[in-house]
């Protein structure tokens, strides 16, 4: 309701700065600084953006203050701790609520509820409105629940009428400074840079974020167990009656070996069609194989796992196991790097080819015409021109699809097994720091211990390698990009 | 008439004469040429054969989840054991619980298979209610209590036939299978044979798995997507609301505003690292984010939709970024030099250039969210989730639900096999889903591709 | 107003618009300008002449900020447009460029209709009070621009489908379309053939009647035939700038003459 | 204001709990509950939250909660913890139904098959020689040894280190062997635990499902299922007896069939009364009518508890785990 | 051979390297060259010149096939080179550009180092027998391109940093490093400055002596500066063809007088 009153206000605002501008300027439009529309715009946003934050603020802060208060109402021994208090407030929310709902529905007068000191019957009456209460409510909780009610009305109140003085405000003070000379253009696009940068600040949020929602655990962990050995251990092996090895060598060379497996498949697989598809390939065909593709990054990835479990394991098994076709020994079970590898490879595929291709698309014309104008066949100028100057895209496309592959679990689970080993057999099983953090995290081990806060270190550990990783690749691209047209 | 040309050129190299008949090395680079080409077709043939292998696989485990076999029967409801005290008062009546049903049913059944004039070849004729679902006893207080004056008649329900009848008539469950089977007995294949003569039984499309909700471990045949459905839908619904503004407007920051310091530099970093960071660790930025601080409801589809978001993101920004970068500068310079801001020649020209990479980066995303089960555990949103349609927008966003491929993921797992046909089955739905935005994706791409 | 007494003298007649001192332009560690002073009159077209990557295009560039664009760029020195300094703070760079509008060296027509590609300006410039003064703005310009009749039947094809020359064509007429006060033009004929040509130089003449007009070219001719002034830079030094008659038969600087003497064009 | 009681923790109890809570919806008028899954360790970890609406109420675990971990609750706020247990789960060994004659295993051939490390008949430790079946035990048939044993962070794991491969291991005597080759009380029992790592075993982090796809894999693999799995998948799974006694919900109730573990919910007492239809659904997961013998969790697969009858009391009385113990 | 007799008449000397008869280029559904015959002479340079938009850079791109890339493009008529038809179906379009290399309107240098640049013909062709040989032609090229003197020192920098003016000198020289029978320049001086375009022109004259230059121009001195041959193109049409002195001196087609005399440039 207040918000519709304060878009309206901003929609009002939006009219009259236009008019105002162009009223300014003599009705015509030339004289003013910017387009009046902006100026339109300018009067709107300074009616909307402070009301809309002040509302903002208070809808945060309302409830916050007025329990405060409401607690007071509560007698001091009916709650041991913090939770519980917190269990009553929430009693006390929901009987208000019931209060307002029963004004709301004429089962009440509005005197009466407020009137109202007895919770006799009042579960009843609540409870057939739809508010469901766990038990037989308290004089306390009906008393503290009617200072909430009051309190909250006022409090609405006031916010009401502040929002709205607010709007006004801004209203009014934008509009005074419309004038054909104020720019108003340069003022709308300060706003949009600032929600801009904002859309942007948001990547770091979640990176703070992140950190700060593993660090507790991490710490906590390498309390119970020694950073030296989680770092440097060569085994991974935890056990539930303690006395776990935990070392995150084996996990990260898992890691390492089946993404790179992956994008082994993935690169040469995806980039050539990207090129078949933006190079050679008829509109029409395009058209369709392109999308078609794009399927293969939609199918959920348990329909890759099962389909490396029950489909390419074997085959492998059958082609590289004893008594398989080529003769040798390589493999013993199904599940292998090399069956997590390919099958995740071949999940990846569409996030090289189909970025790669926009990418490729968007070299211009001018460059192929230039190298097919020195005799040169149309393979030879994809590899020699267009591809270098799409690289720095196609490099993006890829570190992509690495961060697919060091992310996935599912097709590691069932694809690779559960066994950390460090070996250089890529027909053997082995696991990722991906696919343990989930499985120490969703399994039955006590969460105080350092077998599940394990998870945590792992994801931390990974969340900086990666980092590292990145800076590196955010280097070299920039060493060797190279701007074309 | 060529010898006299080439005479005259001193460091002219040895080249086929003619253009007619090509050089060794013409045909070196024309078989290069074509292996180049060869390899394109053959990178393209093997994804479009793996798609077709694993849309095979799919299609033909899944198919059968989408019929469901039935059985009709007419049941006696006697006022005695559903009304005891006779007021046809149903908040007196909904005192019996299905409990109390099941005896009734188990009744009629038999009733109506000797009214059918089929044989019980088993002792303990209550075992007849092996052959129907556990959800018969609801279905038929459920029915009772929305019509209390049924009672005292004899009414025609349909009932889903219990798991193990439905393999039986999908093919899925042999006699022989039953041997050492405590929930069926092959006699009971014989009845159901006879059922099926006797038109009690048949097979039908199962609208109810596309539109139903989720059921216990011990009937799936009960057990649909469509609230599962609902709750990705929500979903979808919040992160292509916010991942899409967000993640352009960070990359037109990023790649058209933002000064090249450390800053950026750092923003740029952290982007592409959030592309790496496994999306279970999202869950528990979610879990602590949004649930325990923003005290945001549990198992919500907001919430869902918020952490999907933020790992959605970084794959919109890198291939946003990508294809702006891909505009030429001289399209950027053409707008400023009619005296375009720079905002002006962003939104104006350059934005819609980037559009179809945008529209790419955007559709892998959100198939990647579509798809992702592993932070939507920790938030809540895996395992049985089984509330009702939600009856409206805010409560489609803030009611407990699940997410399809969690739903699927769950089926996945039961014990019962025929959980594992439905999971196939979630997923042709969930790859419809997907084809819908890919196809309404490729239209919008369509639009804004060209080459300049 | 400005003091350099020598210029004063001679300029009598015209006013200055641009007034350029001290200016001294870097890509990075390139110095590509070195300390130009000039003075660009109001209703003159002034010609830049020179070797190739002698600095004509950077400084070009300089008049209008177009170089924000360039991160490595780098601008000292001193120029005012009317009087005022437009590298100062509080000069928006959006409103200088729509008073100093600019036609680019490469064709670089919007992918959008030919008409979106003219009508763009005036409507962020909210030039055009309705759709039929548009369309009016529109077919002016692209008279102006000598392609009205080439294109009149195809407004709503795709810029960019033109030849090489009517694109550069369109983008003139684009440009014009803003009503700038100041044009600056960087080799806009190198890819048009004489007839359009022609026209071209017959506009800028047009134009002179009410613009101050800066057009780099190559063609020694051209600028003998459509200016009234002449820089003449070499290695990112302003060597000469004077009548362009003067320039062209009296060259005070050795350099200028053995550039204008040694041409074969 | 949350109205359904939210439930959340080990996936071994989820089958359970989501039949009664069907059950619930059906039969109350408050809204079915809300079960998730993501193992007992997540479980009790959000249940040890806190206390307030944005914690669930009741965790389901597949092991009894640690003293860590009650401690972790109490340093958050919850104190006051029912512990329900709701009745114990069989822990099978099954292989392809078409597969070698695994019909008969004892602990000792488990130990034999499995330990990292075995003592010799000079009584010499060395690294496990066995590779078939028939060097394990003459009866078995001599197929190559291929197990899938629950990997480490299931529970179902430690109930099969401590009931099959420890008790095997001082069948066998192995375990005075270790001790005798001075090896410390706990080192011993550590080594009679170690499961060899040459790819005769696999562990298997994800479910029965999987272990299901690997033995129908592999003709000559061995399974650790979950009793109610197997009754599930009766057509493709044959059982082996273990020390003679066949398992099912009645051979482990009475304690005969050796492998099994209980399963617990836990209840925050601060909730009731607070959360519309806790304090109900709790009576009905335990009422007489769900888990008891002829109920839809036994009918499932749930071995019930035979002295359900207390734990009914605990639930009807409210006793929290300090008062109960 | 030709069944023209008037050209055969005329063209004693030389012999005739590219003949075409009867062209037709359509772009989708737009005629763009109107059935065309001409014939162009070995060791001569032919000029193409007409107003912007007649067709002269399509006519261009058909003599190498290079329209083959533009997807709407077809092709009608028959061209010869030396006697073969260039659209025989066993003609490889690739070995015929390398005989017939092309310079474009606008530079488009390759994102590579201007060593690499150059390099790229002679590599792909294995025009070099190693480093020293390569680098070897790299500066030969880069000499007749006229730019030697201003890349030498920073041949590793890259291709796309050079001016406008530079970075068609380097892709001229590009072009020529390649060695071909028959160079075909589209525009090639557009984006130069007077003595750069004397020393291409210098190029052009020095290529003549062993190869056919056919040149797209819109200065009409350049063409009777550079060109023995002249083609006069108007709306698809070829108007005129004859000896450059004739054509300029003596026009035999009104249209073409009108275009010679209506010039202004
Ligand atoms: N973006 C840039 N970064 C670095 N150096 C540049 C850049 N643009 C131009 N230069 C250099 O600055 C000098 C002047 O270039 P400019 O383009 O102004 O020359 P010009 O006189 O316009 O030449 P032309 O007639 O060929 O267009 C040249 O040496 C050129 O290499
Ligand atoms: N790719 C294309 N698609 C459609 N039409 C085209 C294309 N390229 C050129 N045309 C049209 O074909 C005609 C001839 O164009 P062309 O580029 O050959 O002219 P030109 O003589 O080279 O002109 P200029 O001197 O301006 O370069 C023009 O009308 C042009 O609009
Ligand atoms: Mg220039
Ligand atoms: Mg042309």
């Amino acid at each position: 309701m207040l918000l519709l009153i304060v878009l309206a206000l901003a929609a009002i605002g939006f009219i009259l700065g236009r008019v105002r501008a162009l009223s300014s300027a003599g009705g015509d439009s030339r004289h003013l600084h910017s387009l009046p529309s902006y100026y339109g715009w300018n009067v709107a946003l300074w009616t909307m953006v402070p009301a809309l934050l002040v509302l903002l603020i208070w809808l945060v802060a309302q409830p916050l203050l007025i329990e405060r208060s409401v607690t007071q109402l509560i007698p001091e021994d009916s709650y041991a701790g913090p939770g519980e208090l917190s269990l009553i407030m929430s009693d006390v929310r929901r009987v208000a609520e019931g209060l307002d709902l029963a004004v709301a529905a004429r089962q009440m007068s509005a005197d009466e509820a407020a009137a109202l000191s007895d919770p006799e019957g009042l579960r009843g009456t609540l409870g057939a409105l739809g508010v469901a209460l766990g038990s037989e409510i308290e004089p306390t909780t009906l008393a503290a629940a009617q200072r909430y009610r009051v309190l909250n009305a006022t409090g609405t109140m006031v916010r009401n009428i502040l929002v709205i003085a607010l709007a006004l405000a801004g209203f009014a003070l934008a509009w005074m400074r419309t004038n054909a000379d104020f720019r108003a253009r340069n003022t709308v696009e300060k706003g949009v840079l600032l929600l801009l940068i904002g859309a942007a600040s948001v990547a770091i949020l979640t990176t703070v974020g992140i950190i700060l929602s593993l660090i507790f655990n991490t710490v906590e962990f390498f309390r119970l167990y020694p950073a030296r050995d989680f770092f440097f251990g060569t085994t991974w092996s935890p056990s539930f009656g303690g006395g776990s090895e935990l070392g995150i060598l084996p996990l990260l060379w898992g890691t390492l070996y089946i993404s790179f497996i992956a994008l082994a498949v993935a690169v040469p697989i995806g980039l050539f069609a990207a090129i078949y598809l933006s190079e050679y390939a008829s509109p029409r065909v395009r058209g369709t194989v392109k999308p078609a593709l794009e399927v293969l990054a939609g199918i959920p990835t348990i329909v890759y796992g099962l389909f490396a479990l029950l489909t390419v394991g074997p085959l492998l098994v059958n082609v590289f196991g004893s008594g398989g076709v080529l003769g040798v020994d390589w493999m013993g079970g199904a599940t292998s790097v090399m069956t997590a590898g390919l099958v995740m490879g071949i999940m990846l595929i569409p996030f090289v080819s189909s970025l790669s291709d926009d990418i490729i698309n968007a070299v211009p014309q001018s460059m192929r015409d230039g190298s097919l104008g020195l005799g040169a066949t149309k393979s030879e100028t994809i590899k020699q021109v267009v591809f270098p100057a799409a690289l720095p895209g196609i490099v993006g496309a890829i570190l992509l699809a690495a961060s697919r592959a060091i992310g996935e679990t599912m097709i590691v689970v069932l694809g690779a097994g559960a066994a950390a080993r460090l070996s250089l057999n890529p027909f053997e099983a082995m696991t990722t720091v991906t696919a343990k953090i989930v499985s120490q995290l969703t399994g039955d081990a006590d969460f105080a211990s350092p077998e599940a806060l394990v998870a945590f270190a792992l994801g931390m550990t990974l969340f900086v390698i990666t980092l590292c990783l990145n800076i590196f690749a955010l280097w070299i691209v920039r060493k060797y990009r190279e701007q074309y047209e | 008439m060529t010898d006299a040309t080439s005479a005259g050129a001193a460091p002219r190299p040895a080249r086929s004469s003619s253009i007619l008949e090509q050089d060794a090395r013409t045909r070196k680079r024309n078989a290069a040429e074509s292996r180049f080409k060869m390899y394109g077709i053959a990178a393209i043939g093997i994804g479009i054969f793996f798609l077709c292998v694993l849309l095979f696989a799919i299609v033909r485990n899944g198919i059968p989840a989408f019929t469901q076999t039935f059985i009709t029967a007419e049941i006696a409801l006697p006022g005695d054991r559903l009304d005891k005290t006779g007021n046809r008062d149903p908040e007196e009546m909904a005192k019996v619980s299905t409990f109390g049903y099941k005896p009734v049913i188990v009744d009629g059944l038999v009733r109506a298979l000797e009214d059918a004039g089929i044989e019980i070849p088993f002792e303990d004729k209550a075992d007849v209610e092996k052959m129907i679902s556990a959800a018969a006893p609801a279905q038929v207080r459920d029915t009772v209590l929305a019509n209390p004056e049924l009672v005292g008649q004899t009414v025609e329900f349909r009932f889903l036939a219990s798991s193990r009848v439905d393999g039986y008539e999908k093919g899925r469950v042999t006699r022989g299978d039953l041997a050492r089977d405590k929930n069926l007995d092959a006699e009971h294949l014989d009845v159901v044979d006879a059922m099926k003569d006797a038109g009690m039984l048949e097979r039908t499309f199962n609208w109810d798995f596309i539109f139903g909700a989720d059921a216990s471990e011990s009937r799936p045949e009960q057990a649909g997507i469509g609230v599962a459905m609902l709750g990705s839908f929500f979903m979808m619904l919040v992160v292509l609301a916010l991942a899409l503004p967000i993640g352009v407007a960070a990359s037109i920051y990023l790649e058209e505003f933002a000064p090249k310091n450390r800053w950026t530099d750092l923003i740029e970093v952290n982007i592409s690292n959030l592309a790496a960071v496994p999306s279970i660790v999202f869950g528990i930025l979610g879990l602590a984010v949004f649930i325990q601080i923003a005290h945001l409801p549990q198992s919500a589809p907001l919430v869902g939709g918020l952490v999907l978001t933020l790992m959605t993101l970084p794959t919109v920004i890198i291939s946003t970024r990508a294809s702006l970068k891909a505009v030429p500068p001289s399209i950027r310079d053409a707008a400023l030099g009619v005296g375009a801001s720079k905002m002006q020649s962003t939104f104006h020209h350059v934005l819609p250039l980037a559009m179809p990479g945008i529209l790419t980066g955007t559709i892998i995303g959100l198939a990647q969210a579509l798809g992702e089960t592993a932070p939507l555990l920790l938030i809540g949103m895996v395992g049985y989730i089984a509330s009702n349609y939600p009856d409206g927008v805010v409560s489609g966003f803030m009611d407990p639900n699940s997410a399809m491929p969690a739903q699927i993921y769950e089926w996945a797992k039961r014990a019962d096999p025929a959980y594992y046909e439905r999971a196939w089955g979630g997923i042709i739905i969930l790859l419809c889903f997907l084809m819908t935005m890919n196809i309404i994706a490729i239209i919008l791409r369509r639009r804004f591709e060209r080459r300049w | 107003m400005y003091d350099s007494p020598k210029a004063e003298a001679k300029l009598d007649q015209k006013e200055i618009k641009i007034a350029a001192e001290g200016v001294q332009v870097f890509y990075g560690d390139t110095h590509a300008i070195k300390d130009v002073n000039v003075q660009i009159e109001d209703k003159t077209v002034t010609a830049f002449i020179g070797p190739s990557g002698c600095g004509k295009s950077t400084f070009l560039r300089c008049l209008n900020r177009m170089n924000d664009t360039i991160d490595s760029c780098r601008v000292e020195g001193n120029i005012r447009l009317d009087g005022e300094d437009i590298y100062d703070k509080r000069v928006d760079p959006v409103q200088l460029r729509a008073k100093v509008g600019m036609v680019f060296q490469k064709p670089n027509p919007f992918p959008k209709s030919i008409y979106d590609n003219i009508a763009y300006g005036p409507r962020i410039h909210g030039l055009a009070k309705n759709k039929a003064d548009l369309d009016d703005i529109v077919e002016r310009a692209l008279k102006r621009g000598a392609i009205w009749n080439e294109v009149k039947d195809r407004l709503h094809a795709p810029g960019t489908g033109l030849s090489g020359g009517q694109q550069q064509r369109l983008c003139i007429a684009r440009a014009v379309a803003t009503e700038p006060e100041v044009l600056l033009m960087d080799e806009p004929c190198s890819a048009l053939d004489p007839i359009a040509t022609g026209q071209v130089e017959e506009l800028i003449d047009e134009l002179r009647e009410n613009y101050s007009v800066v057009i780099v070219t190559h063609s020694m001719q051209q600028a003998a035939r459509v200016s009234q002034k002449t820089a003449f830079f070499h290695l990112g030094n302003l060597v000469e700038y004077g009548e362009t008659g003067q320039i062209f038969t009296k060259p005070q600087d050795p350099r200028t003459e053995s550039y204008i003497t040694g041409r074969i064009g | 204001a949350r109205d359904q009681v939210q439930v959340a923790g080990s996936s071994t109890v989820l089958p359970y709990a989501s039949i009664v809570a069907e059950a619930f919806g059906e039969n109350f008028d408050f809204p079915t509950p809300v079960v998730e899954s993501g193992g007992s360790s997540a479980g009790l970890k959000r249940f040890c939250e806190g206390v307030g609406e944005n914690t669930i109420d009741i965790a389901n675990a597949s092991r009894a909660i640690r003293e860590k971990e009650i401690k972790a609750c109490a340093d958050a706020g919850v104190t006051d913890i029912i512990e329900v247990r709701i009745g114990y789960d069989g822990i099978v060994f099954a292989s392809q139904l078409n597969g070698p004659e695994f019909t008969a295993f004892e602990p000792a051939d488990w130990f034999k098959a499995l330990a990292a490390k075995v003592p010799n008949e000079a009584g010499e430790i060395v690294a496990n020689p066995n590779m078939t079946w028939a060097d394990v035990n003459a009866d078995l048939p001599a197929e190559e040894i291929l197990t899938f044993i629950p990997g480490t962070k299931h529970g179902t794991r430690e109930v099969f280190e401590e009931k099959v491969l420890l008790q095997g291991c001082e069948d066998t005597g192995a375990m005075e062997a270790f001790t005798a080759s001075g090896m410390s009380e706990d080192d011993a029992e550590a080594a009679c635990m170690a499961v060899r790592t040459d790819g005769k075993s696999v562990d298997i982090d994800g479910d029965y499902t999987e272990t299901l796809a690997r033995i129908d894999s592999n003709t000559n693999g061995v399974g650790v299922f979950g009793l109610a799995f197997y009754e599930n998948n009766t057509d493709k799974l044959k059982v082996a007896t273990m020390s003679g006694v066949e398992p099912s919900t009645e051979t482990i109730a009475s304690g005969e069939y050796p492998v099994s573990r209980p399963l617990y919910f836990y209840i925050k007492k601060a909730h009731i009364g607070v959360i519309p239809g806790l304090k109900e659904f709790a009576e009905f997961f335990v009422s007489d009518d769900i888990a008891g013998p002829d109920g839809p969790l036994s009918n499932y697969g749930l071995v019930s508890d035979p002295e359900l009858a207390e734990t009914q009391a605990v639930v009807a009385d409210e006793k929290t785990m300090g008062n109960a113990m």
